[in-house]
Order: structure tokens, then C-alpha cells, then sequence
């Protein structure tokens, strides 16, 4: 959890050096381009969840918001970012634009009604919106696409200058830039008195009312704002792919999301991160290897994580230091 | 008039099916408060183990449905006590994690041993009778489905309220460590009444195969099901998961009647209503 | 060798085209299909469809040598599909593409197809328009007017007059829908009531009641593959509907990898198709013999029919024109040849083949004691109906 | 007419069902005050706190502070309109420091509590005065430590500093002694006595040593309504309350 802990009068740092871990992010998809140019659609799509599974951290990381629908919100982003650049503009930032308000707006109104309850039955409200939309999505066939899926979506230049290539470097490069972008807005509110609050709010939800804070306006700023970025996620993937299918909505999603953000640690940015990075590279490498069996890698995986490390993958070096200091 | 027995018949032996699947789920997320998402998994075994005896043993429906159901209740046993016994004192994501883990292992299991196809239970000459109904006909399986399901919960409300288990079991939800402090085994209690759950799950897998048909990836396909079920009952709550699984049968089946095109938007609408008023459940213990 | 990615960064910045034909080469194809998850099935069938190709014709066509790659996409998942397919063209530089079981999952890939010109053969996804979408699809499988409609003919013609249509709600099923409704009513015939059933649907008893207390002459349906497919046809025979006459019609739901499931209530369900296991050929036989002989767990089906048939195009394109995808799809347009399944024409408007498409019933086969799709009549050569004009 | 300061309570009444847990309670805090409301078990007293707090909504009666009606106001607004409470089992943010702990009481104090990108400790007045309060509870050393490693009686300080961050104008401290080691006890009464000057304080409480140590009233309520309320040498001395409920202390 001690990434949103706040060490006070200095800028938190790792290994004491700043923004040590900002640079080793952008380390290594610098060497990923180069490692594996060949992979950058698989690349791109991995970033892609990391951006979702950071909403997702946002929204239950911090904010302590039990849910197993963002599938919800990133579906509209995809829709919205899609239909906009099929019937008013292939350009790709307006698109993102577009994504980001449709998520927030969904996860607005079904929060205003989704923040009054908690546990099992809020877990159950968010995976019935999410099968709600789906279903909406499925129904509207006209402008959907339906199960069919959404096609006709041409993107511009990335600015107007960064054409989409056949090989997708602009596309890596582009959500990218988005991801870290995000990523940097939510480091500053992680530290920031909002993201605290959300943090008071998730650890003890009775005193932040008693300290005088609205816990239930708060909370739907948060899903609002997790809704947000998991409709950026969408559009990328939209803009990305050029079709959306129902997929978007689908509980599997939701469900992966949420063990992505679990394996890596909730809370904690990185968490996410490492969380998804190592979940979609194993599957990758399982699948390919023994598609028909890979389910028992998986299962294992996670069993160990939760069973070793129950803090999560993020938390692996504290665990080591702490190991070797034992044996010392 | 027709159309209302209809949906009522139709309703209750679906709704019976959900109830004893879902019923040793409430139990056991009430009393180990666990968010135990492999109990699919513990339906799925018996399904596929009955299927094994009777397709490549030649064993009949009458044998191999109970040992399926034993099956799964071996199979519980050692999980709760090796697995399981440390997943309760995890935090809800950990157990979230740790079970949907199990999950993919028995899926995993199942799928390496028996394939993706379905796992035909081909039920005895004779339930697959027709029963005339007199406004309709009715498979005797569906009759016979709801006559288990009754037995059940009467099995288990004499069970619950008139032996010792059931005083013990019932001291133990309400308070555990008091329950401890008074004597009482809580382990036991636990391994019991997880044990339970799984075979009435294994039970309501095998006499609902001709509805929710047993495959290997069984228990993600129903999950959602199976938690809509206990949370619109309550955790914990064995007349409210039997209510809610008959509410939500009744529910599932008039809205296909009456409103086919939008019967998924309709039934998700109406649960999202239901717990916005009742975030509790029906009978649920707050939280 | 000719690197791909040569090619295509080449013919992206507009410099001359470098392809080499004629040279031998290893032709890589890339079969994208679920490998893993409810779909599985799919990816098994598919690889064990090539392996029986190779087995009967060799590695080389021509004088290439012939490799697959296979990549597991999961299920419906058109960003993994365009990803893996991307990886495929850049990384494996392979020189076709095939397998493809769901519509988003092929659509995804259009734009791909045209920038890098490379042919992908369909051998499951059943949606007209995909071909539409870039002239580098071609299909080996069917579409759902190509099968629907016929059967709707075929039905008013054996005196039925009255049909309620009762589908999934969703894509295929409602395009399974279009199609019988259209030739129906066209033959002269009355829908009584459509209804679109939700996916989520566990329980189809009260569908099929409302379909009873219409009693219509048949019901038509399409339903996905698997848990539904059951539900629906259990319903229907332990509702009464076939003792009441009301005939059921379908299409792919008695695929022969769940039918033995369903056991003796199949038995008498009608339904028109391209493919049955139990087509009367030789050339079918031997090649259920071989498939047997040397995958001994697999159920052949209109999946392996549908891979082993696409295989065979991909081996006349390479032998055809190694390399040069436009080429290579040009000298199969047209091509005429006999299938386990029987005669095909790749049609060179639509690229979907030109088919027989069969009438069967389940009965259970004497001799092995499984239930099989037998066939009572064919209508010949059908070619895609639902090609947008 | 005179302008009404302080906390004023009317004719409150709270019924749960045909439960009656309130009945008919006239209460005036004015600023300094020092009362103690003491009572049996089931009197009602966290029943009565709940209600100025706002997480019960009264059946009938009136409650004002300065004259402005809290009534129509939720929990949050209250406490933004200066009522404040400590709970009866310390209830802090456990992961956090005590620094921040006191930090998210005055950022909603402020109102900057949404501010989502400057950092948090990056107001110097602000930590100033963190500092400020910090030192008044004697509590710099600890001021990294997380709440969850602190001994319960240090905790309960944490609690207090924090409610006080929030600069309220009636306090409400819910058996702030409860829990405490007696060892402990003399921090929260030292505490207690430093409490501002123009505060009104109401102290729930159990141990009549404490709440005879630094309370200048104190009211008794006996199933829902006040049975007496006085002095404390007034209350001493009252046999009815002597015979209902301090027998055993002062035996």
C-alpha cells in the first residue's frame, strides 16, 4: 500500500532516487520496441489493459469499491470513441475525448445508484449494469453493429501527423503516450488530498463521515473518474482494433481485470501494472505453448500469488528483503 | 389462467435447480464468510464424475448420481481442510483470487480428462416420461426435481433446527468466537457444513443437467447465476436463498413468457431494483 | 526467402514490390482459432482437419514446402484476433491466413488483409458480409442465408405453410432469421410469430410453449452450439411439440461433436446443412477413416469439413502462385473440385463456396448405434444467398 | 431577545418502532461547557449522541446550534457545522500515520479535499499547523508512525487530536476513557482539561473518577430521559441517583 502513503516534506521515491520508477517504466517499453518488434500489437494490447486495470485500481485500489463490471464503462468507451470516428471524425484524440466522457457518464449515473450499497450486493449491482449494456448493445444492432461487431472505424494521423502503420509502432507508441499520461495524472492524485480521502474512504468509511467528509459524493467522484479512464482504455482499443465487438462488455473481462489488479497488488499503481504485464505475458506464452492445458498454469499461478504473496506480485521485493534480513 | 400456471411450474423447477446449487453457497459465505467462487466447481464434479460412470462404467442413473454426489463431498473434505481452512482468514480480494484459482484448476481437470463436448446425464426411462398435466404436459424429471427440492430444504430445516449440528451450526454463524468459547467445534462445524454444500451443489448439478447441461467451464458459465441467488437471499440465509432461488426462477421464466425480446434487460433491471431497496437481501444479516 | 516485412514496409512507402515468385520457398499459414476455453473445440477440430490433409497429400504443393503456425485467440476477442494475425504477418511472415471461427474475429483482420494482400480462408465464421469487406477473403465453410433459406424452400415444398421462427438473439441467429423468413414468405408461406430469444436463456420451456399454443406446422431455429442447442431441443421433445406435428427445422444444431449428448430425443430433428458425418461418399469415408485412424477421440464435423476443404484451397493457391496472394486468390476463383462433403465451386463473386446444401434427419445408425445426421435430400449447388448486392 | 450559543436541544423523542430510546431530552451546551452525560447501560447515551450526530434522525424535537436548526442537516454537514465526535471504540484510519491522520481531518476542514493534483502535504500553513497540534497532544515523536502500531491509550489521543483538527464548536467524546489502561488514563484527562476554553464539551462516560475529575455538570439519563442533572457535588449527592446507579461506586 505504500505508494499512496505519503512521506511527508519529500517527494517519495524508490531506492531514494526520483522518479527512479517513471524512468524504468519507460526503460523498458523502450526495450520492448526493440526486443520484440515484432510483438507491438500484443505490446499495445497489453498497455491497453494495463490503462484498465489502473481504473480499476482507482475505482477499488484506493477507493475500496468492490466490483466486478468495469467492463461497463470501458464498453461505452469503445462504442463512443467508435461511432465517432465512423459518423464524424477519424481523428484520434477527440475520439479518446469522446471515450472518456461516455465512461464517465455511464459509471456516473449507475454509481449514483451503485454507491449506496457494498460487499456481495455491490459486486452483483456492477456485474448486472455491466449485463444490462451488454445486452443494450447486443439490441441495438442498427448502431452496434451487434454480435457482429462494429466495423467501418478509419483513423487519421495521430495529431494529424502519426499515421497508423501496418506494423502498429505509431499505435504502441500512441496508447503509450496515453497510458503513461494517465498514469502520471494518477500519481499526483494518489498524493494529492482527493486520492487520501478515497484512501480514508476505503480504511474506515464511518470515520471520514464523522471528519466531516460527503462519503457518498466522494465515492461517485471516484467511479466517475475510474469510469473515465476505463473509457479512454476503450477508445484506445476501438481506435486500435478498428471494431468493436460485444466483448467489451463481458463479465470475462470485468473478471480478468480484477485478477490482473489482485495478482499485482491493489492500491498500489505499480501493482497494476506488474499485475497485468506478468498475467497477459503468461497467458501469451501458455497459450501458445499448450493452449488446450494453459488453464492449469493459470490456476496455479494464482493460487501460489495469493497463497505467498497475498499483497500481490508488487509487493515481491519487500517480502524478499524481509526474507533475507530474517535469515541474517 | 394457463399461462399463469405455466410460468409458476416452469418458474419452481428452475428456481428448485438454482436453490440447491446455490443454497450451500449462502451457508458457507454466511458462516466462513468466504466468497467462495469455485462452488460451481463442486456441481460440476459430481456432473462429470455421474457422467463417467454412466457413459463409460454403463452404471445406471440410480448408481451413479449418488456416488457423484459422494464424489464431490470427497473432494470437498480434503480441499476445506488443506485449502480452504486458510483461505477464511484471507482478505475478500485474496479469497476472490484463491477460489477463481481452484476454479480454473477443476475446469482445468475436467476439460484434460473429459473434453470440452457435453457430458450427457441421460436420465432413466423412467423420468424422461411425460406427466399430462391436464393444460399441458410436464417431463416427470421436472416433477421429480421439484420434489427433491422440497425435501431439501425441509431435510435441512429439520436439520438446522431440530439437532445438535443444527444449534452449534446456527451458534456459530451468529457468533463465531462465542461459539468457540462455549466449546463448540467450530472446525468440524466448518468441514460439515462446507462438506454439505458441495454435495447438495453436486446434488442440484446432476438433477439440473437437463437445464443448465454439465460441461467443463460449467462453473464460470452459472457463477453469476449462483451469487444473484444468495445475494438477492442474504448470506447465510437458507429460507431466503430458497425464496430468492424461487422468485428469481418464477421471475427468469415470466419474462421469457411475457417479454421475450428484452427478458435479459428486464430480469438484470429487476435485480438492480431489488438491491437498491434491499441491499441486505431478503432475509440477509447486515453486513 | 522473401521477407515479408520487407515487402510490406516497402509497398507501405510506395518503393517497388520485391515479391518473388516462382523461387521454392516454405509457405507459412497462420490458422487463427480458440485453442483454449468454452471453444476449444474448434482449434482441435481445425488442426486435426490439416494434419489429415498433410497426411493424404503431403507437406509440399507445388514445389513448396507447406508449414502451419497456430494461434490461439480464446473466443470472441477481435483485438486479439487482429493482434495475433499482426504477429502472424510480421513476426512468422506468413504467406496466408485461415481458421477464423466468429465474425468480429474475422472482421478485425480486413484492413490487414488489404495492406499486406495476403488471402485468409475462412473455415467456420458464417457471416455474408465479411467477404464484402476486403476482396483477400475466401470461404470454406458456409453462410447462414446459404443454408437458411434453402430449407425454407425445401419446407413449403413438403406442404408445411405455417412456421414460427424462434432464434437467438443475437447476429448469426438473426441473420439465420432474415433469411428463413425471407424465402418463406417468398414461397408463399406465413411466419406465424418470430421471436428472438436471449442468450442468457437456461431454461427454453416457455419459448417453446408459446411456439405450442400457436401451433404452427414447424418451428425454425439458431441457437449457438453447446448448453443452448441442448436446452432447446430437450425442450422441444419433452414439451409434446413432435407428437402435436409440430416439425423442427434447423441447421447446425445437431453437429455431430454434442449430438450422441442428446441422445434418443434427437432422434427425428430435421435440419438442413452443408456437412453430415454420415454423407454417403467414398471420398468421405476415407476421410473419416483417416481422421479416425489418426486422432482417435475426435467426432468429425462440419468444422474438420470446413478446415480440411480450406486446406485444400491453400494448397492449389500455393501451387498456383507460391507467394503473390492476389494471384493466388485469382487461380482458385472458380475452381471446381470434389469433396468429402461433395462437389464445390469457389464462386468468384461472393468467394464463399458453392455447395450442396443437405436436408437431414437424426436417426440412430444401426450398425454403429450413434445417433447421425442422414441425409433425405439435397439441394444442389447454393451458393451465398445473403451476398450484399 | 438574546441570541442562543451553544448546542440547544428541544423535546427530542426517537422511537424504534414502539421503542422508545429518547424521550422528551432538554439539553444546553453553551461554549466551556463541560457536562457529562452518565447513565446505566441501555440509558440511551450513545442513543442521544447518534442523534446530535446525525446518524439518527429524531422523531420530533429540536436541535440548534447558534441558533442555526441541524435537523434538516446529514452527518457531514453537521460536522461542518461544528459538531464533532471521538467513537466509543477508537475508529481511526489504521494504515495511515498519525500525521496524515489528522491531515485528511483538516483537509476536509478546508474544503480541499477533492483538490486531486497538488500534493497533499504541500500547504506549509497547513502542516504548520498539523505541527501545532501534533506538539499540544505530545504526540511528535509518533507523528510516522502508523496508527495501527500505537498502544491503545496513545491512539485514543490520535482520535481526539484529529476530532479537534476539525476546530468544532460542541465536542462529543464517546467513553474517551473506555479501553484506555488505567496507566494510561491520566493522558486522556490531561488531555480533556487542555481542551479550548470556548469548546462545549460533552463527555460520555462510565468511570466516575474521570467525569468527576473534569466535568462541571453532569446530566443522568435513565431509560431514554433524563432523570436528573446538576453539579457535580449536586449529583453526588443525589440519593435517587446514588440508589439507581452510583451505589456501587461509592461503596
Amino acid at each position: 500500500m505504500s505508494d499512496t502513503t505519503l512521506t511527508p516534506k519529500r517527494t517519495r521515491t524508490i531506492a531514494g532516487i526520483p522518479f527512479l520508477g517513471e524512468a524504468i517504466l519507460i526503460a523498458v517499453v523502450i526495450g520492448a520496441y526493440f526486443l520484440f518488434p515484432y510483438n507491438l500489437a500484443f505490446l499495445t494490447r497489453i498497455l491497453i489493459m494495463v490503462l484498465l486495470v489502473l481504473s480499476l485500481d482507482l475505482v477499488l485500489g484506493f477507493a475500496g469499491i468492490a466490483t466486478l463490471g468495469q467492463a461497463a464503462m470501458y464498453g461505452p468507451g469503445a462504442y463512443a470513441a467508435g461511432l465517432f470516428a465512423v459518423h464524424v471524425s477519424g481523428a484520434p484524440l477527440p475520439g479518446l475525448v469522446v471515450g472518456a466522457v461516455a465512461g464517465a457518464a455511464l459509471a456516473f449515473l449507475s454509481g449514483l445508484v451503485l454507491m449506496r450499497a457494498k460487499g456481495l450486493t455491490l459486486i452483483m449491482l456492477t456485474i448486472a449494469v455491466a449485463s444490462i449494456c451488454l445486452e443494450i448493445a447486443n439490441k441495438a444492432r442498427d448502431v452496434t453493429g451487434g454480435a457482429d461487431g462494429l466495423r467501418g472505424i478509419r483513423m487519421e494521423p495521430v495529431a494529424g501527423l502519426f499515421e497508423f502503420d501496418f506494423i502498429g509502432k505509431t499505435a504502441y507508441w500512441y496508447v503509450f503516450v496515453v497510458v503513461f499520461v494517465v498514469f502520471l495524472l494518477l500519481k499526483r492524485l494518489a498524493n494529492a488530498p482527493l486520492g487520501q480521502s478515497l484512501r480514508g474512504i476505503h480504511e474506515s468509511p464511518e470515520r471520514m463521515a464523522a471528519i466531516g467528509a460527503p462519503v457518498y459524493r466522494r465515492l461517485v467522484l471516484a467511479y466517475t473518474l475510474g469510469g473515465g479512464i476505463a473509457g479512454i482504455a476503450g477508445a484506445l482499443a476501438a481506435q486500435v482494433t478498428q471494431l468493436v465487438s460485444l466483448e467489451v462488455y463481458s463479465f470475462n473481462l470485468s473478471a480478468e481485470a480484477l485478477i490482473m489488479l489482485i495478482l499485482g497488488g491493489t492500491g498500489r499503481l505499480y501493482g497494476a501494472i506488474i499485475g497485468t504485464v506478468i498475467f497477459m505475458t503468461v497467458h501469451h506464452v501458455a497459450a501458445a505453448a499448450d493452449p488446450f492445458n494453459w488453464l492449469f498454469l493459470i490456476g496455479f499461478m494464482v493460487l501460489g500469488v495469493v497463497f505467498c504473496l497475498p499483497k500481490g506480485l508488487a509487493h515481491l521485493p519487500t517480502a524478499l528483503t524481509r526474507l533475507v534480513r530474517g535469515r541474517a | 389462467m394457463s399461462l399463469f400456471f405455466n410460468i409458476l411450474i416452469d418458474g419452481i423447477a428452475y428456481g428448485m435447480i438454482l436453490f440447491m446449487i446455490a443454497v450451500g453457497l449462502s451457508v458457507t459465505m454466511g458462516l466462513m464468510r468466504v466468497i467462495n467462487l469455485a462452488h460451481g466447481g463442486f456441481a460440476l464434479v459430481g456432473g462429470a464424475v455421474a457422467h463417467w460412470l454412466m457413459v463409460a462404467q454403463s452404471m445406471s442413473f440410480w448408481v451413479a448420481a449418488p456416488l457423484g454426489v459422494a464424489a464431490s463431498v470427497a473432494l470437498a473434505w480434503p480441499l476445506e481442510r488443506l485449502i480452504y481452512r486458510r483461505i477464511y482468514g484471507f482478505g475478500d480480494l485474496q479469497q476472490v483470487l484463491a477460489t477463481i484459482g481452484l476454479t480454473f484448476l477443476m475446469i482445468a481437470t475436467v476439460n484434460r480428462l473429459l473434453g470440452s463436448t457435453l457430458l450427457a446425464l441421460p436420465l432413466p426411462e423412467l423420468l424422461a416420461q411425460s406427466v399430462d398435466l391436464g393444460f399441458r404436459t410436464l417431463p416427470l424429471h421436472r416433477l421429480v426435481v421439484i420434489g427433491v427440492g422440497l425435501a431439501v430444504i425441509a431435510g435441512l430445516w429439520l436439520l438446522i433446527d431440530r439437532t445438535r449440528f443444527g444449534i452449534r451450526l446456527r451458534a456459530a454463524v451468529d457468533n463465531r468466537s462465542a461459539a468457540s468459547a462455549i466449546g463448540i467445534n467450530t472446525g468440524l462445524i466448518y468441514s460439515a457444513t462446507f462438506c454439505l454444500g458441495a454435495g447438495l451443489a453436486a446434488l442440484g448439478g446432476i438433477l439440473g443437467a437437463e437445464m443448465l447441461p454439465i460441461e467443463a467451464y460449467y462453473p464460470l458459465r452459472y457463477m453469476v447465476l449462483f451469487l444473484i441467488v444468495v445475494a438477492v437471499g442474504g448470506m447465510g440465509s437458507i429460507s431466503g436463498s430458497f425464496a430468492a432461488a424461487l422468485g428469481l426462477g418464477i421471475l427468469d421464466t415470466a419474462t421469457r413468457y411475457l417479454v421475450p425480446d428484452f427478458g435479459t434487460i428486464f430480469f438484470y433491471g429487476c435485480i438492480i431494483l431489488f438491491l437498491a431497496l434491499r441491499p441486505n437481501g431478503l432475509w440477509g444479516r447486515t453486513a | 526467402m522473401t521477407s515479408r516485412i520487407f515487402r510490406l514496409s516497402a509497398a507501405a512507402t510506395l518503393l517497388l514490390s520485391t515479391a518473388v515468385a516462382g523461387h521454392a520457398e516454405t509457405i507459412k499459414v497462420g490458422v487463427v482459432a480458440p485453442f483454449s476455453g468454452p471453444f476449444a473445440l474448434y482449434g482441435k477440430q481445425f488442426q486435426e482437419a490439416i494434419e489429415v490433409y498433410q497426411a493424404q497429400h503431403g507437406t509440399t504443393a507445388g514445389e513448396h514446402e507447406i508449414e502451419f503456425i497456430y494461434k490461439d485467440v480464446g473466443g470472441p476477442n477481435p483485438d486479439q484476433s487482429r493482434a495475433l494475425t499482426q504477429e502472424l504477418l510480421i513476426k512468422d511472415q506468413v504467406d496466408y491466413l485461415a481458421g477464423y471461427v466468429f465474425t468480429p474475429n474475422a472482421l478485425a483482420v480486413a484492413p490487414l488483409l488489404d495492406q499486406s494482400e495476403t488471402p485468409l480462408v475462412i473455415f467456420n465464421a458464417a457471416t455474408s458480409a465479411i467477404n464484402a469487406q476486403s476482396d483477400f477473403y475466401l470461404r470454406t465453410s458456409y453462410t447462414l442465408w446459404q443454408v437458411s433459406a434453402p430449407l425454407a424452400e425445401w419446407a413449403y415444398k413438403q406442404g408445411i405453410r405455417e412456421v414460427v421462427t424462434t432464434v437467438s438473439d443475437y447476429g448469426p441467429g438473426i441473420d439465420a432469421e432474415n433469411a428463413f423468413v425471407a424465402a418463406f414468405e417468398e414461397a408463399g408461406g406465413t411466419i406465424l410469430d418470430s421471436i428472438r430469444m436471449p442468450l442468457s436463456t437456461n431454461d427454453f420451456t416457455p419459448f417453446i410453449q408459446s411456439i405450442r399454443e400457436q401451433s404452427p406446422d414447424a418451428l425454425f431455429t439458431f441457437l449457438p452450439g453447446g448448453p443452448p442447442t441442448f436446452g432447446f431441443t430437450k425442450s422441444y421433445n419433452e414439451n409434446g411439440l413432435r407428437d402435436e406435428g409440430i416439425m423442427f427445422l434447423g441447421t447446425a444444431e445437431t453437429e455431430e461433436s454434442n449430438l450422441q449428448a442428446f441422445g434418443d430425443p434427437a432422434i427425428g430433428l430435421t435440419t438442413a446443412y452443408h456437412y453430415s458425418a454420415d454423407h454417403d461418399s467414398d471420398l468421405n469415408r476415407e476421410f473419416i477413416a483417416k481422421n479416425t485412424e489418426m486422432h482417435p477421440d475426435s467426432v468429425t464435423n462440419w468444422a474438420t469439413i470446413g478446415a480440411y476443404d480450406g486446406t485444400h484451397v491453400i494448397y492449389e493457391m500455393v501451387e498456383n502462385a507460391g507467394s503473390d496472394g492476389p494471384a493466388a486468390v485469382e487461380s482458385v476463383l472458380g475452381m471446381e473440385w470434389e469433396s468429402p462433403r461433395g462437389p464445390l465451386i469457389m464462386d468468384p463473386e461472393t468467394r464463399t463456396v458453392i455447395q450442396n446444401v443437405y436436408i437431414r434427419e437424426v436417426e440412430r445408425d444401426e450398425e454403429s448405434g450413434l445417433l447421425v445426421n442422414r441425409e433425405k435430400g439435397v439441394i444442389a449447388t447454393v451458393g451465398d444467398l445473403g451476398w450484399p448486392e | 431577545m438574546t441570541r442562543v450559543t451553544g448546542l440547544r436541544v428541544r423535546g427530542l423523542n426517537k422511537n424504534f418502532g414502539g421503542l422508545t430510546v429518547a424521550q422528551d431530552i432538554n439539553i444546553d451546551l453553551p461554549p466551556g461547557a463541560r457536562t457529562a452525560l452518565i447513565g446505566p447501560n441501555g440509558a440511551g447515551k450513545t442513543t442521544f449522541s447518534n442523534l446530535i450526530t446525525g446518524i439518527l434522525t429524531p422523531s420530533a424535537g429540536e436541535i440548534t446550534l447558534n441558533g442555526q436548526d441541524l435537523r434538516a442537516l446529514n452527518e457531514a454537514q453537521r460536522v461542518k457545522a461544528g459538531v464533532a465526535k471521538t467513537f466509543q471504540i477508537t475508529t481511526l484510519f489504521r494504515d495511515l500515520t498519525v500525521r496524515q491522520n489528522l491531515r485528511l481531518a483538516q483537509q476536509e476542514r478546508d474544503g480541499r479535499a477533492q483538490s486531486w493534483f497538488r500534493r497533499a502535504d504541500s500547504w506549509p500553513e497547513a502542516e504548520d499547523e498539523i505541527d501545532a497540534q501534533l506538539a499540544a497532544f505530545r504526540l511528535l515523536d509518533l507523528e510516522e508512525m502508523r496508527v495501527d502500531d500505537l498502544a491503545y491509550g496513545q491512539q485514543r489521543l490520535v482520535e481526539m487530536a484529529m476530532t479537534l483538527m476539525l476546530k468544532p464548536r460542541v465536542l462529543i467524546l464517546d467513553e474517551p476513557a473506555a479501553g484506555v489502561p488505567s496507566s494510561d488514563s491520566h493522558l486522556i484527562t490531561d488531555a480533556i482539561e487542555r481542551l479550548p476554553d470556548d469548546l462545549a464539551v460533552l463527555i460520555i462516560e462510565h468511570d466516575m473518577k474521570l467525569v468527576f475529575q473534569v466535568a462541571s455538570s453532569i446530566i443522568v439519563l435513565v431509560n431514554g430521559a433524563i432523570l436528573t442533572q446538576g453539579s457535580p457535588d449536586e449529583i453526588a449527592a443525589n440519593q435517587q441517583v446514588r440508589d439507581l446507579y452510583l451505589g456501587g461506586h461509592h461503596d
